[in-house]
């Protein structure tokens, strides 16, 4: 068969992320999918083939992301694109994917639109989509707490809104629980005003649909003019060491949160095998990589699972093989994914994980609670 | 041509103009008149007002109070843009030239104000535009011829001598076929013989080109042979008119601008 | 009413953050002329610096005279190995060096430093006032602002140097046919832009929190303070850092629909407004131009 | 950004602030060498599409569009003397209206260029208006607004039925019309190529014309230049409607190659790297333009083949080190060059 | 009387445009030399090259030592004024900063008050400007303000490139008196191009005439305004 990227010896497959420009922070992300894949070849590759696994920088700029697509397909002919990073990089190059049929799998946003098999079958996400994030909020804050009155900050992207959207749904006829949002740009340098707008408004729940730093700022504001609240913020920012030692321990007790995959700077996952694995690699592969950030167990895992997508397809390394076993995915589970956590992917379910847990932050880790919850979006 | 009969309408009049810049009074109701073919030597000591008069006439100022008429019209309703089309041009005292042109370009750019063109005719080089383009070159090259610019005129401005540039900035202003001309100093940085030309060269403008002139200068003695009535400003006052003997005579002249010596 | 009186105070405590910012901005423009690109990315990176020192445990009160110190130092090396080498070229071709150097310094952090955020403590401590509007950071911040302001003013308006500092930006010619070190003023101008920069940047970190694009939309903020005040004046500067941040709160709040998502374009309109009608900026003094 | 002091009173040489071609003696000869370039480089651009692939095609043609922008910033810039570093917003603007004309009505492609151009040459005249007072800095920092204000704007809430807000519209590539033998890249490049030669024919014509001799004079001396009868305001918004529609016209292009916009696709950046397209090009030097497309579309990735980490740092040393080399742009180099080149032929 | 400033061989250039070909001339310690020429000689030229505003070559030594390769602002450190073509005047900064800056060499703020008040007298029209916005005086005053700034720096040499420029003629008479006064008072040597030629011929003891760009006479003063051709050109008697 016609397997392009695809040699006796070795498996190209490209990425686009941003090193250079404002998002370059995500850049960490596919620095440790490099250093996994540089682990995966030491340890004698996929069946046998080591993996190339050439990335490109757009700058976060659709444009950019448009030439380095077409540069990975055209030129370096890769197999496939995997976690290009970016809802607007994304967006920009599905239409193209699709149309030479190359798959742009598990790419790096929560947007909902990326799990549409029916019209961009060879587009496919990873992380649970932010909309589903959004509607297990809602629904917690419906059942557990009657007399909420709900403030919103959230980031003015598709982010933000998606989450925003997913509250909603997930509050169900309770909508007009939300008394108060506020939206911020990434262009700004605080969110104070926001936050003691927001305040204002009376509300006792303040849900924060915000990027580390702004949640981070988020959270230590509200501490210190004393908004009493309960307070959620989005998975992307709950991690201990980037976001809430910056905010604050102290500030940060009693946050709400969903996870799906083990925070690292937990001490509950001191004695983990996957924790101590996951260790080994970064010292090993990537140490450079700061440790306290997410980005790094979220590129461990995600890498990880194109590994075993991979490995799935075997010698039959073509396009319509590698897309088929990224869409038959069954209770696949990650070393680093929350007890009870799973994979699943079907033709028309391209939404690998959607399972969460809802969790909250003692002043020292976060607590885990109630069952592991899926928010169904796709089907 | 002589200066008509001072009994004809004056070309350019000038009423009780005062300018004031926070406390300082410039011009304390300057008034007095030019008439058709005429060269008005305009002197005073430095700081008088003469270029705050200029800059009056060319409306690059507005007078606090006063008139300024041009064939009996007032000129304070236009624009310092509309005034080569009323039919004052000038030359300014600092050269102000367009540095990174060619004196054509230059000279060109002075022809600005009599001729007609849009953005969409020249970006698509109309056959009309292109007509005109070649009227703008006859012009320009006569002048360059005139004033003997032909070995400098497509050298960027920038960079010549002094003399040189004073010079194009005269067919600069010629270009617009003014009615008057005001000169503010022209014959700064140069040499006596230098001057004796540029004397010449002013009168000729008028007598060839029935130009009128208002000449601002300090070099006495081209401003007391060539002009046909001076007046002299002080302190942002009038304090003399009158033709050039008789104002070198005046005691207050003397005492105020022209000190011991009179050339 | 309440609310007014929290969001004037919020604007005021971020307005801070850009008063700091414009003060670099109004220390480099009168050295030089010309407005630097990079001096959010200097700023961020002497930031860093302290950091480092700090994590490496060097005490408190040494890191911030040591960060000053460093940075003016690199200020004044940037000016001789950067700058220098363009010598009189066009103004253009100053703003893409700019350019080029703020792409450096950010790379570079970045690549150093990693991209995740960092904590930076406050040299003024924890706590709060006016009910947690503003924390005791900011007062120290706004009075050190005020403080660098207050020393830049008496700096340029009564000391020879500050004076020889001004004749060399303006007319760098007729500076040297005076006897003025020209390249030295300019070099002094970076260091002390740097300098402050630096001080900017440990005031402005406990805040924003650090990373290597800490100073992104600041230095947008601080530009624009600096102009809507005049870049020809500190105070203007100061004042107008303020200004940018309480109007942009107050557009935030009170603006219903559309307020929250416009809270950046209405405020630079509002700017871009003050300029039609002054358009050297509030405090800026208007320079005639005689023919 | 240093202010604008051209009508210094004193009669220091000024600030040297770029090329003016436009040159002596030799320069029938110089006129010669420029033409034989020009002929070639033509002939490369025609045979270009069919000696190389596609992907080579798409970023020749993303150059020329680039290009396009840039010679309306040069027009603005290096021909009138203001200075913008907020030309993305105009780009952004031309971008949305072909995306909007063709996701929401259905317009052919084609008509949508003509159409940007019209609406950005109105929103650059609107905003040339209020920019009459502004100078130097002032004038740059208000562009700059501009550059960061306007992605926000194409995400507000309220226009986003027609936006799409920060998901942006996808387009669909147009195919090669009458059956031409042509794919989709080829034939967008030779669209791109004869829009492109077009508006450059037309941007030499008006700087050699009437309009352009006065919005030169303009940039060099603005008292002067009204005393001799030039509208200086209104010359200064019709500059700035030009520059915008020409830099709208490439918006527009932009986002029929590339298929796809978003706000993201035109934050300040984008209005940056058109600076620096012009200054590496040498500003005031039309073909200069072509040159700077190619930096700005090529060298970042020649940076990012050296050192990915590191990629800005070695793309802002570039910079650099190409204003060390040629600080006039390579309109500069070029005029140094012609120059030398006459003088030796003339001492012959 | 031994030679202040010593020239020999100085050429300079724009660019690559050749304006001054081997200039050879000197300027006595306390002495008054002349500069001059036509329209674009290259008077300006050379006194820009004298104090390094420009490429040039030749030797130049002034008081003893070579100055040739040293920068323009070490050049009029070591006490040489240069009161430029253009006037060369900061527009943006009061008449009086602007005087403050021509004494930003010297050190002792009683003798630069004393000479302030001085050149205030000198110039009363400066004094009612004080604080006016220095681009914004007249021609003329801007020219009286280079002449005193260039004053305030207590020079050695003074290079003057036209001072009566744009000057009334009452004020002309008083500027030469100054300057006569501040060379036979204070030694200063002065290096005056001029196209008043009458009134510097009467104050210089020698004269060099310049002609595109070389030195085709020279000789003292008297001997110069006794040529005849130099009369018809310059003198025009
Ligand atoms: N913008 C201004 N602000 C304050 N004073 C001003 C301004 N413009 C001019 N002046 C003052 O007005 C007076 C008149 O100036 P003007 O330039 O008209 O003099 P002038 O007669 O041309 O002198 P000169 O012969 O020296 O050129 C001067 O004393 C000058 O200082
Ligand atoms: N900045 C410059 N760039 C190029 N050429 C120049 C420049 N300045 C002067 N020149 C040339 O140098 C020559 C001498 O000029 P210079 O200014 O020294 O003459 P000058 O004797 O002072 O004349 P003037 O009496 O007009 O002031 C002239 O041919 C002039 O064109
Ligand atoms: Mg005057
Ligand atoms: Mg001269």
């Amino acid at each position: 068969a016609d397997m392009p990227g695809v040699t006796d010896t070795e498996i190209t497959i490209g990425n686009i992320a941003p090193y250079s420009g404002p998002a370059s922070a995500y850049s960490t992300i596919a620095k440790t999918i490099s250093a996994y894949f540089d682990k995966v070849n030491e340890e004698g590759g996929i069946n046998g083939r080591t993996v190339n696994f050439l990335s490109y920088d757009d700058g976060y700029s659709p444009p950019k992301a448009v030439e380095q697509a077409r540069k990975l397909v055209e030129s370096d002919e890769v197999l496939l694109i995997f976690q290009s990073l970016g809802t607007p990089s994304n967006s920009a190059i599905e239409k193209y994917m699709n149309m030479k049929k190359v798959p742009q799998l598990l790419v790096a946003t929560g947007a909902t639109k990326f799990g549409n098999p029916g019209e961009a079958p060879w587009t496919m996400g990873w992380q649970p989509n932010y909309q589903s994030e959004g509607i297990i909020y809602g629904r917690w804050i419906a059942s557990e707490m009657p007399d909420a009155k709900i403030a919103v900050m959230f980031q003015n992207d598709d982010f933000g809104k998606d989450l925003l959207n997913g509250l909603k749904t997930g509050l169900g006829d309770k909508a007009d629980m939300v008394v108060a949002e506020a939206s911020y740009e990434v262009a700004e340098p605080v969110v104070d005003s926001q936050v003691v707008k927001l305040k204002a408004s009376g509300a006792n729940v303040f849900v924060s649909f915000a990027t580390p730093k702004f949640a981070a700022q988020g959270i230590k504001k509200a501490h210190e003019i004393g908004w009493d609240a309960t307070q959620i913020v989005a998975n992307v920012s709950n991690s201990v060491g980037a976001v809430l030692t910056p905010a604050g321990l102290e500030a940060s007790t009693g946050l709400i949160s969903t996870a799906y995959l083990k925070d690292m700077q937990d001490p509950q996952w001191a004695d983990d095998q996957g924790a101590k694995d996951w260790n080994a690699f970064m010292d090993k592969y990537y140490p450079d990589g700061d440790k306290l950030s997410s980005f790094t167990t979220y590129g461990y895992s995600v890498a990880q699972t194109m590994v075993h997508i991979l490995d799935q397809a075997g010698d039959d390394l073509t396009r319509e093989n590698v897309l088929k076993q990224a869409a038959s995915m069954k209770d696949v589970t990650l070393p680093l994914f929350l007890p009870g956590m799973t994979m699943n992917t079907t033709e028309t379910d391209y939404f690998p994980i959607e399972q969460m847990q809802l969790m909250k932050f003692n002043g020292e880790r976060w607590e885990t609670f109630g069952d592991i919850i899926s928010g169904e979006v796709g089907g | 041509m002589q200066a008509q009969p001072v009994s004809s309408p004056p070309q350019l009049a000038v009423r009780d103009v005062v300018v004031r810049f926070g406390g300082i009074v410039a011009l304390d109701g300057i008034a007095f008149e030019l008439h058709k073919g005429q060269i008005l030597g305009l002197i005073g000591p430095n700081g008088a007002g003469k270029t705050t008069l200029f800059n009056c006439l060319s409306r690059l100022y507005t007078p606090a109070s006063g008139d300024i008429l041009y064939d009996g019209k007032s000129v304070l309703a236009k624009k310092a843009h509309e005034m080569p089309a009323v039919g004052i041009g000038r030359s300014f005292q600092n050269v102000a030239l367009f540095q990174r042109m060619s004196v054509r370009d230059n000279i060109r750019v002075g022809a600005h104000a009599n001729s007609r063109s849009d953005f969409f005719s020249d970006a698509l080089r109309l056959p009309w535009v292109r007509r005109q383009e070649a009227e703008v070159d006859a012009t320009v090259s006569e002048l360059i011829e005139y004033l003997e610019l032909g070995s400098v005129a497509d050298l960027p401005v920038d960079g010549l001598p002094f003399g040189t540039r004073k010079r194009v900035e005269i067919a600069r202003a010629l270009a617009a076929r003014p009615g008057v001309l005001l000169l503010d100093e022209p014959a700064g940085g140069l040499n006596h013989d230098e001057v004796g030309e540029l004397g010449r060269l002013i009168q000729h403008i008028r007598d060839d080109r029935g130009v009128t002139v208002l000449l601002v200068e300090h070099h006495m003695g081209l401003v007391m042979s060539i002009s046909d009535k001076v007046v002299v400003l002080s302190f942002g006052r009038k304090i003399a008119e009158g033709t050039p003997a008789e104002v070198q005579q005046n005691p207050d002249v003397i005492a105020a601008y022209l000190g011991g010596q009179s050339e | 009413m309440e609310l007014l009186a929290q969001q004037l105070i919020t604007g005021i405590a971020t307005g801070g953050i850009y008063a700091c910012m414009a003060l670099a901005v109004v220390m480099i423009y009168q050295a030089i002329h010309h407005l630097n690109f990079a001096q959010g990315e200097m700023a961020m990176f002497s930031t860093f610096i302290a950091w480092q020192m700090l994590a490496w445990g060097v005490p408190y009160w040494l890191v911030i005279p040591l960060t000053v110190v460093v940075s003016f130092a690199g200020g004044v090396a940037i000016e001789r190995l950067v700058i220098r080498p363009l010598g009189d070229a066009p103004v253009l071709s100053h703003i893409v060096v700019f350019i080029g150097l703020f792409a450096i310094i950010n790379s570079l952090a970045g690549f150093i430093w990693d991209f995740t955020i960092k904590p930076f403590p406050s040299p003024f401590g924890e706590g709060s006032q006016f009910g947690g509007l503003i924390s005791n950071h900011q007062i120290g911040m706004i009075a050190v602002t005020m403080t660098v302001l207050v020393m830049l003013f008496l700096f340029f308006q009564y000391t020879r140097v500050g004076l020889a500092m001004r004749a060399a930006a303006e007319n760098p010619a007729s500076a040297r046919l005076v006897g003025i070190r020209v390249g030295w003023m300019i070099a002094l101008g970076w260091g002390m832009a740097a300098a402050i920069g630096a001080v900017a940047g440990i005031l402005i970190a406990p805040i924003v929190f650090l990373e290597p694009n800490m100073m992104l939309s600041i230095l947008l903020y601080g530009f624009a303070g600096a102009v809507l005040g005049g870049l020809t004046s500190p105070t203007g500067a100061v004042f107008g850092g303020f200004m940018v941040g309480i109007i942009e709160n107050l557009a935030g709040t009170y603006i219903p629909e559309i307020g929250g998502e416009l809270k950046l374009p209405i405020a630079l309109f509002l700017i871009v407004t003050v300029l039609v009608f002054k358009p050297t900026g509030l405090f800026g003094r208007t320079v005639v131009q005689r023919v | 950004m240093s202010a604008n002091t051209t009508t210094t009173a004193d009669g220091q040489a000024p600030a040297k602030q770029g090329v003016s071609l436009p040159q002596p003696a030799a320069a029938t000869s110089n006129a010669k060498i420029m033409r034989t370039a020009g002929v070639i480089l033509l002939a490369i651009g025609i045979a270009a599409p069919f000696l190389s692939g596609n992907f080579l095609i798409f970023q020749l043609t993303m150059m020329m569009i680039y290009a396009i922008a840039i010679l309306g910033l040069n027009i603005l810039t290096g021909i009138n003397g203001q200075f913008s570093l907020g030309h993305g917003a105009f780009y952004a603007v031309g971008a949305y209206t072909a995306a909007i004309m063709m996701d929401q009505f259905g317009i052919g492609y084609l008509w949508t260029l003509p159409v940007a151009g019209i609406i950005c040459f109105v929103v650059g005249f609107l905003f040339g208006l209020p920019a009459l007072r502004l100078e130097g800095v002032y004038l740059a920092l208000a562009t700059f607004a501009l550059a960061v204000v306007t992605p926000q704007l194409f995400k507000l809430s309220p226009f986003e039925h027609w936006t799409s807000g920060v998901m942006g519209i996808v387009i669909s590539k147009p195919d090669a019309p009458f059956g031409l033998p042509l794919n989709p890249d080829q034939w967008l490049y030779f669209l791109t190529f004869a829009i492109g030669l077009l508006a450059y024919v037309c941007a030499r014509n008006l700087v050699g014309s009437r309009t352009g001799r006065a919005l030169m004079a303009i940039r060099d001396n603005p008292i002067a230049a009204g005393s001799m009868g030039v509208n200086t305001p209104l010359f200064k918004s019709l500059a700035f409607g030009v520059s915008a529609l020409y830099t709208g016209v490439a918006g527009a292009l932009g986002a029929i190659v590339v298929q796809y916009i978003s706000p993201d696709s035109f934050t300040f950046t984008l209005s940056v790297a058109l600076v620096v397209g012009l200054v590496v090009g040498g500003v005031g030097w039309l073909p200069g333009a072509l040159f700077g497309g190619a930096f700005i579309m090529f060298v970042p990735n020649i940076a990012e083949e050296l050192s990915k980490g590191l990629s800005g740092a070695v793309y802002g040393l570039i910079m650099i080190l190409m204003m060390y080399a040629i600080p006039t742009g390579l309109g500069g180099l070029l005029k140094a060059a012609l120059t030398a080149l006459s003088k030796r032929s003339m001492n012959r | 009387m031994s030679k202040l400033l010593e020239v020999t061989g100085l050429h300079a250039s724009y660019g690559d445009f050749r304006v001054l070909h081997g200039l050879d001339f000197s300027v006595e310690k306390g002495g008054i030399s002349t500069l001059l020429g036509a329209n674009g000689a290259g008077k300006t030229t050379t006194l820009r090259a004298l104090c390094g505003m420009i490429k040039r070559s030749g030797t130049i030594r002034y008081d003893g030592n070579d100055i040739g390769s040293k920068a323009t602002e070490e050049i009029v450190r070591m006490g040489v004024a240069h009161v430029p073509e253009g006037r060369g005047t900061f527009t943006g900064l009061t008449t009086e900063e602007n005087l403050e800056c021509g004494a930003m060499t010297r050190s002792s703020r009683a003798e630069i008050a004393r000479d302030m008040e001085q050149v205030y007298h000198w110039f009363p029209r400066l004094r009612e400007r004080r604080a006016q916005q220095a681009g914004t005086l007249s021609g003329g005053e801007q020219q009286m303000l280079a002449i005193a700034r260039a004053l305030m720096l207590r020079p050695r040499l003074m290079l003057l490139d036209e001072p009566s420029f744009g000057l009334a003629p009452m004020i002309v008479q008083e500027m030469f008196s100054i300057l006569r006064k501040v060379n036979e008072e204070e030694d200063v040597a002065m290096l005056i191009v001029e196209q008043n030629a009458g009134v510097v011929l009467e104050l210089a003891d020698t004269a060099f005439v310049l002609e595109t760009g070389g030195i085709v006479m020279s000789g003292t003063a008297a001997e110069i305004r006794d040529n005849e051709t130099i009369r018809a050109a310059y003198l025009g008697y």
